[in-house]
């Protein structure tokens, strides 16, 4: 797994705001309430259950943060920090099981919205202060999101949700050139959002950490305004960033104006964690067998630890494997491969176990059946409408028979497309050309670089055209756990656009296009999702290969461990951790 | 000399400057080849529609929008006097002359960044260098005094094979031995000369003894033919009519003669090197130049690929004026003028 | 091959109102070295400083002197290897410098070059059939019976065996090597050859074989030689008219007979008594005028007459008036007696010189 | 400054060797193409204040001779038998240590190219005064004044100065007085010349052997002459060996074989020679052929593919006999010829000689 991020490269990353309450673990919590130590424990319940305070938590990442500041980072991992000092009006009560829950975080409640979802309005909670003891207001939080708007200096967050439903004028760039938005509207206690559109998901992008309030105008202090904010940024959380040395490490010690009355869905018992950036891998699984660090921020283990893992079961049981929302697959353009048939050959021949071999091997991702990952709406195990045969390697004879259906049972021949320069991607085309060939399908491969694969090679619909690109090489994970946030960008007809399109097969589907558009009013059902996801499938232009999956490892010292596999790719949700007082 | 000195600096100023313009503009035509805003290798991603206030304000920021020559001017003019990098409301960041501009995805200076990279490279660099010199010539001269002996077919078998081997053929194999199987060099992290020599020397062995396997290889091939050129030469036989001893006609008359031709190509091998250590410190962790400018290149951080290759280019021209120079003094034949 | 019976078909000796090649005040300069910071050109180097002669048709001209004297850029100007700085040089009654590219072609196949070193001058990697059969596909020449046919029977005429056309030049010895180069050079009969030392790197014994040869060719080809050397005696067997050369210039230019009988240049009498002849009680009493000193720098050539820092007249019997006009009094190349030109301000024969030559059987 | 003289050695016979004897000398080199025979037997004597000229074609084993009397052959493949005597000690058998020790002190040499036999990266004085520490324990700074010294003897005019340059900075004529002055400066009592004007001018080559003679009569020391050309050999030699196919064919004093060579081959180099003391010949007469192969050596008479006078010999002993080298006219003349020393004379004097 490689850190990613959204913007036009659709491989995406879950933000990661998500808690489990220490003590009050979830009530679908299978067998591992006890807290013993085993494999995949984390994923569903609590490693560790415990209340004692104190203690320094060591972690480890191999890079450094894109950035600090809430409104200007967009790896995973970095939004699963964050949820150590900042928090935003609506947070994520559980993270691990098979449902992420939102709930209330500097807010009082939900919020209220008018009937069309165009108006939100939160009152924030009392007493609520920054570390610098400062009074957290509601002028703090739309100021947030107002730098979200200026793009020309803040531009690593997810701004194009803000931007795409907060009513602003045409030409605003954010508080510093522009001044305050009218359509954030603010009292002493409340705030009251109008959008240009309908959001009945608004509560999901207040829960990310672009939402968290920044201190009006005085931001992080004289020298810490702007791009700076992101070196010693304020917290509003349990945590607070005391000592930062870029590339190097981040220390965190408990923030003395963080309250755990204002606070439901947080229960820190650490007193410090520290993180440590060492880029090297080897270094990073070797101080992790040695116990000397407690979890990796960032990512999967190396392959060391990982061959470790797999082969030791008393090191496998410190260790967790979770799927992931996040789908690996391949779009099969009607555009070039017109019959419905033609591409159905493709799903039926496609090797799915050997693709997941390709791509790293089961520990890297489980077979796909539908494109609706677990943890989104709609999302359902059983869900195999091209079934490839048990062992998954492919149905060689409902895929001559659609073949014959089109009218070419000896196959046909197209190109395959991926982005350069990549590791995986030869190795994945190579597995696709052996399938297809085993029933006449030819491809030949075409590349593009990483910086215009997304935008003009096969996010432009011309080119693909005259390209003639029959199958091109994506993966997808939406940034918050909604039907309406997995399917819009990929599947709504109304948002096909000349460049930068990523609805790459260009489907406009009626029956998809009614679900989507009633979305943000709040009129689709997670049934209309799972209607969707089969309408998708059957229109045979997504070919789902494998939820991905991630393979982590805890200190066994560790306490309070939850995998946090709704949005941050299961990775451990550090805010409650503890390591028993030491 | 002074004015062949001059000369040479006045031609190496100007390959120098050529070599800013050329990869200035390389990286300029790049985003119009692959269609994409120049933004792109900037931040590494185009985050907003390519028509929005958002992209405009963007482009305008990191200058895109002002014609080549300003752009040129812009860059050139950093390297020359430094700048001020500033979005109008962060605090401006003071980069002095040599400039290379801003990492905006590593939100450094890549001045910076290379001043920390630089001497992983120089210290791999320099002392395989020393290695495979040493090494190298030794092996090839000991060769070339019997041709077609033992030593010489050793040395020279062993050499063909070693050119053959990659570094990342070498590399991996001497870990797996001193490191994982004999345990002799633990896996350490580099750390500066300045505050650990021994472990500065521990994470430098291996690197060192690689590099030096494959340059030494063809050092002491070239050696080898050289000296045994050399040594077929008509003033070896009058320094053997003069009465000298073995030893002293073949160092101080058949080897004097015989690296010369090799010092020219050290320091071009050297200054070349210098610019292309990727395999080498993938392979042995190091964050050097070359692993920076993979990491670049990776993420698509123009500023720091450009900056390294300039640097990159500046050290090979730097060699070959060190070399011209150098040739001059121990080449007495050369004309200075 | 047409042409050829026309070039062939002219009688050796048939007098001509003009000379087959004529050379009127012809320098070539190279650039000196530079000086200054911004490489400002030094004094250019006058390796061959307005010489004038003539070559007739089927005639040999020698042209001797020390090295350096510009006796081998004399004839690469003239085969237009190297370009004049200045001067005329007329071939078959025409400028050579107006001609136009076509007819520069066939000029370049009238003119040939024969070099002195017959192992670099011949590709190793060609056979001797391609290298003698160049000059036809260059110039695009087709022979009756094939580029073959022609290049076996130049070989078999030169002294080679025709069935070594298929062999590498490191098969065959040096002599064999320089009648290669004399085939190549004779392939498309041209009405002048310019060789360069062709018999300086050949043993004695050889080297005669050499020389009958190329006079041979003279005689049934009616070529032409420009024959540069710097061993007096070997010109003197073969050259019709010979100039000595010094620093660039033409110190004394006569017909063979008469500049080795009657020498008139104190350079020539110093060549001239260097020469050693395999005759042991001659060299006993033999007198030998020694040069002293080097040669000076033809970018920095003396005043007046060039020679007079190294003549041995000058020293030991001029007066000093005499002297002062050898030193600022550039002389002119005058004629003493009909074709033959002297440069000297005093020119003298010297006794004791040529008599010792001439006569004298061995005791 | 040269080792001490040891007491002249005698033979087995007791008879007083010569300074300089080389006795049946032979070296073989071992080639893939076969035994390459360069000197095949070859024999003579030099005593001090004597030039000695060796006349031959290139690859008529000259060079070779003089490279194994400085026992330079030591170390390589070639296979180097006989005998070479001098001043008592015996170079063939004597280690490399041995030999090494009498180059430059005993023996010095200079070579044909003196631009290739200098070396270019070390000053002209340098390699003079290298020469001279080898053998003499001196100072660096008497070892220049000596060089010095050296170089104003061999006639380089202001020699402190140039005693700094490099070689490419001197003409051929100097560069070849450096070479002399770096052989003789530790006045060794052989001097062996080889080819040393043949790249020279000729003006600059009357220079050189007229230093050589200068510098032989005050050492009084023996000097073999190795070269091409007989005009240079009537010059400067007092004796004379003609060698051919790595043998000698023919020897004497100068007056001896200028005026009465016995040798077909000797006759046919004199023959070949345009001459500057002869009338004019509408044409010269050349040896036909060319040298022998020294690897497949004609039986016989060596000489005997290229010899026009084959057929005064009886039957075919010039094909099947290999000639002694046998005492021709005069005492001291030696000929390797199947033609009796009579009729030799009588071709000299009808056939040959005339037509000069």
């Amino acid at each position: 797994m490689k850190i990613k991020r959204k913007g036009v490269v659709l491989v995406s990353l879950l933000a990661a705001t998500a808690m489990a309450l220490v003590g009050c673990s979830s009530p679908t919590t299978p067998a591992t309430t006890s807290g013993a130590s085993s494999f995949n424990a984390a994923i569903a319940g609590i490693v560790n259950p415990s209340t004692v305070q104190g203690g320094t938590v060591k972690l480890l990442t191999s890079t450094d943060c894109d950035s600090w500041d809430p409104q200007n980072t967009y790896y995973g991992w970095c939004w699963n920090m964050q949820r150590l000092f900042t928090r935003s009006l609506i947070g994520y009560e559980k993270v691990n099981g098979s449902k992420p829950v939102l709930a209330p975080d500097l807010a009082t409640d939900m919020g209220t919205h008018n009937a069309d979802f165009t108006k939100w309005t939160y009152t924030l909670r009392k007493g609520l202060k920054y570390s610098n003891g400062a009074d957290i207001t509601p002028m703090d939080v739309k100021y947030g999101v107002e730098r979200l708007f200026a793009t020309d200096i803040i531009n690593g967050g997810p701004s194009s949700y803000f931007l795409a439903t907060i009513s602003h004028p045409a030409d605003y760039l954010g508080p510093y050139k522009s001044g305050d938005l009218t359509s954030i509207v603010t009292t002493a206690s409340t705030i009251e959002f109008n959008l240009s559109t309908s959001y009945s998901d608004f509560n999901y992008l207040m829960a990310m950490a672009a939402s968290a309030p920044v201190p009006y105008k005085v931001e992080g202090g004289t020298g810490f305004v702007g791009a700076d904010y992101g070196k010693q940024p304020v917290s509003s959380g349990p945590f607070v960033l005391t000592k930062y040395v870029p590339t190097q490490s981040v220390t965190f010690v408990r923030n003395k104006f963080w309250k755990q009355s204002t606070d439901k869905i947080r229960k820190p018992v650490a007193n410090e964690i520290d993180l440590t950036i060492d880029s090297d891998e080897n270094d990073i699984d070797s101080k992790l067998s040695a116990g000397t660090a407690d979890a990796r921020a960032d990512l999967d283990v190396g392959t060391t630890l990982k061959s470790k893992i797999l082969t030791n079961p008393k090191i496998k049981v410190n260790a967790d494997n979770p799927t992931t929302a996040f789908t690996r697959y391949m779009t099969v353009m009607p555009s070039v491969i017109t019959n419905v048939y033609c591409r159905q050959a493709i799903f039926y021949a496609a090797n799915k176990a050997e693709l997941v071999q390709a791509f790293g091997g089961t520990t890297s991702g489980v077979v796909a059946g539908s494109m609706t990952p677990p943890t989104i709406a709609g999302h359902s195990a059983s869900a195999n409408m091209y079934d490839s045969g048990k062992d998954n390697t492919g149905d060689i004879a409902k895929a001559k028979a659609a073949l014959v259906k089109c009218g070419q049972p000896n196959g046909f021949t197209t190109k395959v497309a991926y982005s350069t320069p990549s590791q995986l991607a030869p190795k994945v085309f190579a597995s696709l050309q052996t399938a297809l060939a085993r029933v006449g399908i030819k491809v030949t491969e075409t590349t593009s670089a990483a910086s215009s694969y997304y935008s003009t090679f096969i996010g432009s619909p011309t080119n693909i055209v005259n390209q003639g690109i029959g199958i091109a090489l994506a993966a997808w994970g939406a940034d918050f756990p909604t039907g309406y946030g997995f399917w819009n960008s990929i599947a709504n007809g109304a948002d096909i656009v000349p460049t930068g399109n990523t609805n790459y097969p260009s489907l406009n589907d009626p029956v998809i296009n009614k679900i989507l558009d009633a979305a943000p009013n709040g009129k689709s059902t997670d049934a209309d999702f799972r209607k969707l996801d089969d309408q998708v499938m059957k229109d045979a232009v997504y070919l789902p290969i494998l939820f991905g999956k991630s393979l982590y490892y805890r200190n066994p010292r560790l306490t309070n461990v939850t995998s946090d596999n709704a949005l941050a790719f299961g990775l451990y949700d550090f805010v409650n951790v503890g390591t028993g007082g030491k | 000399m002074i004015r062949f000195i001059a000369v040479r600096l006045l031609g190496a100023i100007v390959v120098v400057w050529l070599v800013s313009v050329v990869t200035f503009l390389i990286f300029q035509i790049v985003p119009t080849l692959s269609h994409t805003s120049p933004v792109y290798y900037y931040i590494g991603k185009i985050p907003f529609p390519p028509d929005s206030i958002q992209m405009k304000a963007l482009t305008h920021r990191f200058g895109f929008d002002l014609p080549l020559y300003a752009q040129y001017w812009h860059f050139l003019s950093g390297i020359l006097f430094g700048q001020t990098i500033t979005d109008g409301v962060s605090t401006p960041i003071q980069c002095s002359a040599p400039c290379f501009g801003y990492s905006f995805r590593q939100h450094q200076l890549v001045g910076t960044m290379m001043a920390t990279a630089a001497p992983v490279t120089i210290s791999m660099c320099i002392g395989a260098a020393i290695l495979w010199l040493i090494g190298g010539v030794a092996v090839g001269t000991f060769s070339a005094l019997k041709p077609g002996s033992l030593v010489d077919r050793v040395g020279m078998t062993g050499s063909l094979a070693a050119v053959s081997l990659p570094i990342f053929f070498t590399g991996p194999l001497l870990l797996l031995i001193f490191e994982y199987t004999l345990g002799v060099l633990p896996d350490v992290s580099y750390l500066p000369i300045t505050q650990d020599p021994a472990q500065w020397l521990r994470s430098m062995i291996l690197p060192w003894v690689s590099l030096a396997f494959l340059f030494g290889a063809l050092y002491a091939r070239l050696t080898r033919s050289n000296m045994i050129e050399t040594m077929g030469e008509d003033y070896i036989r009058t320094a053997r009519a003069k009465g000298l001893s073995r030893p002293t006609v073949i160092v101080r008359h058949g080897l004097r003669a015989a690296i010369t031709p090799i010092v020219t190509i050290f320091g071009i091998d050297l200054g070349t090197l210098v610019g292309s250590t990727v395999i080498t410190e993938t392979v042995f962790n190091l964050r050097g130049l070359g692993y920076l400018s993979i990491q670049a290149i990776q993420q698509s951080d123009l500023p720091v690929i450009l900056g390294v290759t300039i640097i990159a280019a500046v050290v090979l021209v730097i060699a070959n004026f060190i070399v011209d120079i150098l040739y001059a003094f121990i080449d007495p034949r050369v004309t200075v003028y | 091959m047409t042409n050829q019976t026309t070039a062939v078909s002219t009688p050796a000796s048939t007098p001509r109102s003009e000379p087959l090649l004529s050379v009127r005040g012809v320098s070539k300069y190279f650039p000196g070295g530079s000086s200054g910071l911004l490489g400002r050109r030094g004094k250019p180097i006058k390796a061959v400083d307005g010489v004038s002669f003539s070559v007739e048709q089927g005639q040999t001209l020698g042209l001797v002197g020390e090295s350096g004297c510009g006796k081998s850029t004399t004839g690469r100007v003239i085969s237009k290897l190297l370009e004049p700085t200045s001067g005329e040089i007329r071939f078959n009654g025409r400028d050579i410098a107006g001609l136009k590219p076509r007819e520069m072609r066939a000029y370049r196949s009238e003119i040939q070059m024969i070099f002195q070193d017959p192992f670099s001058s011949l590709n190793p990697r060609h056979t001797v059939g391609t290298i003698v059969g160049a000059p036809f596909r260059i110039q695009g020449v087709k022979p009756d019976h094939g580029i073959k046919a022609e290049v076996q029977s130049m070989m078999e005429r030169v002294g080679l065996n025709p069935e070594h056309y298929n062999r590498y030049p490191h098969e065959f010895s040096g002599g064999q090597r320089q009648r290669i180069g004399i085939a190549r050079a004779l392939a498309l009969r041209p009405k002048l050859i310019v060789c360069d030392e062709p018999v300086s790197a050949l043993d004695v014994s050889v080297q005669a074989q050499v020389v009958n040869l190329l006079e041979d060719l003279q005689q049934e080809f009616g070529v032409a030689f420009v024959f540069i050397a710097h061993d007096l005696s070997v010109v003197r067997h073969i050259a019709d008219r010979v100039a000595v050369m010094y620093l660039g210039k033409i110190m004394e230019i006569a017909d063979r007979d008469t500049l080795y009988s009657e020498p008139l240049h104190p350079y020539t009498h110093a060549l001239m008594s260097a020469v050693p002849v395999p005759d042991p009680r001659k060299e006993r009493r033999r007198e030998r005028i020694l040069l002293t000193g080097d040669l000076p720098s033809p970018s920095n050539p003396p005043t007046g007459c060039v020679f007079h820092t190294r003549c041995q007249k000058f020293r030991e019997e001029l007066t000093d008036v005499q002297q002062d006009r050898c030193r600022t009094e550039l002389p002119v190349l005058t004629e003493k007696t009909p074709g033959h030109e002297v440069y000297c301000h005093f020119p003298a024969p010297r006794a004791g010189l040529t008599d010792l030559l001439k006569t004298g059987v061995p005791a | 400054m040269t080792t001490p003289l040891l007491a002249p050695a005698f033979r087995a016979d007791g008879s007083k060797r010569p300074f300089l004897e080389v006795k049946d000398l032979r070296v073989h080199f071992p080639t893939a193409d076969g035994l390459v025979k360069s000197v095949d037997g070859l024999s003579f004597e030099l005593e001090r204040g004597e030039i000695l000229g060796i006349v031959g074609e290139s690859g008529s084993g000259k060079s070779v001779t003089s490279l194994a009397i400085l026992g330079l052959h030591k170390g390589s493949n070639a296979m180097v038998t006989g005998e070479i005597w001098l001043d008592g000690r015996e170079i063939v058998a004597a280690t490399e240590e041995e030999v090494r020790d009498l180059r430059g002190s005993e023996m010095g040499m200079i070579f044909q190219d003196p631009l290739s036999s200098l070396h270019p990266f070390y000053s002209v004085g340098t390699q003079i005064s290298e020469a001279y520490l080898v053998h003499t324990k001196v100072s660096k700074k008497d070892a220049k004044a000596e060089a010095i010294r050296m170089l104003e003897k061999v006639g380089i005019p202001n020699a402190p100065n140039r005693y700094n340059d490099y070689p490419h900075q001197f003409s051929g004529g100097m560069r070849q007085r450096a070479m002399i002055a770096m052989a003789l400066i530790c006045q060794p009592q052989l001097l062996i010349a080889d080819e040393p004007t043949t790249a020279l001018d000729v003006t600059v080559q009357a220079q050189i052997l007229e230093l050589i003679k200068e510098l032989h009569d005050e050492l009084n020391s023996a000097v073999i002459l190795i070269t091409h050309d007989l005009g240079v050999v009537a010059e400067t030699c007092d004796k004379v060996l003609v060698m051919y196919g790595g043998q000698c064919v023919e020897k004497g004093l100068v007056d001896d074989l200028f005026y009465a060579p016995e040798m077909p081959y000797t006759w046919g180099l004199l023959r070949s020679m345009p001459r500057m003391d002869r009338d004019r010949q509408t044409r010269l007469t050349p040896i036909p052929g060319s040298p022998p192969s020294l690897i497949n050596v004609p039986s016989g008479c060596v000489f005997n593919t290229r010899c026009p006078f084959t057929d005064r010999v009886d039957g075919d002993k010039c094909r099947t006999v290999h000639p002694d080298l046998q005492q021709g006219a005069t005492p001291g003349h030696e000929v390797r010829c199947h033609i009796p020393t009579a009729q030799r004379q009588e071709i000299w004097l009808t056939e040959i000689s005339p037509n000069l």
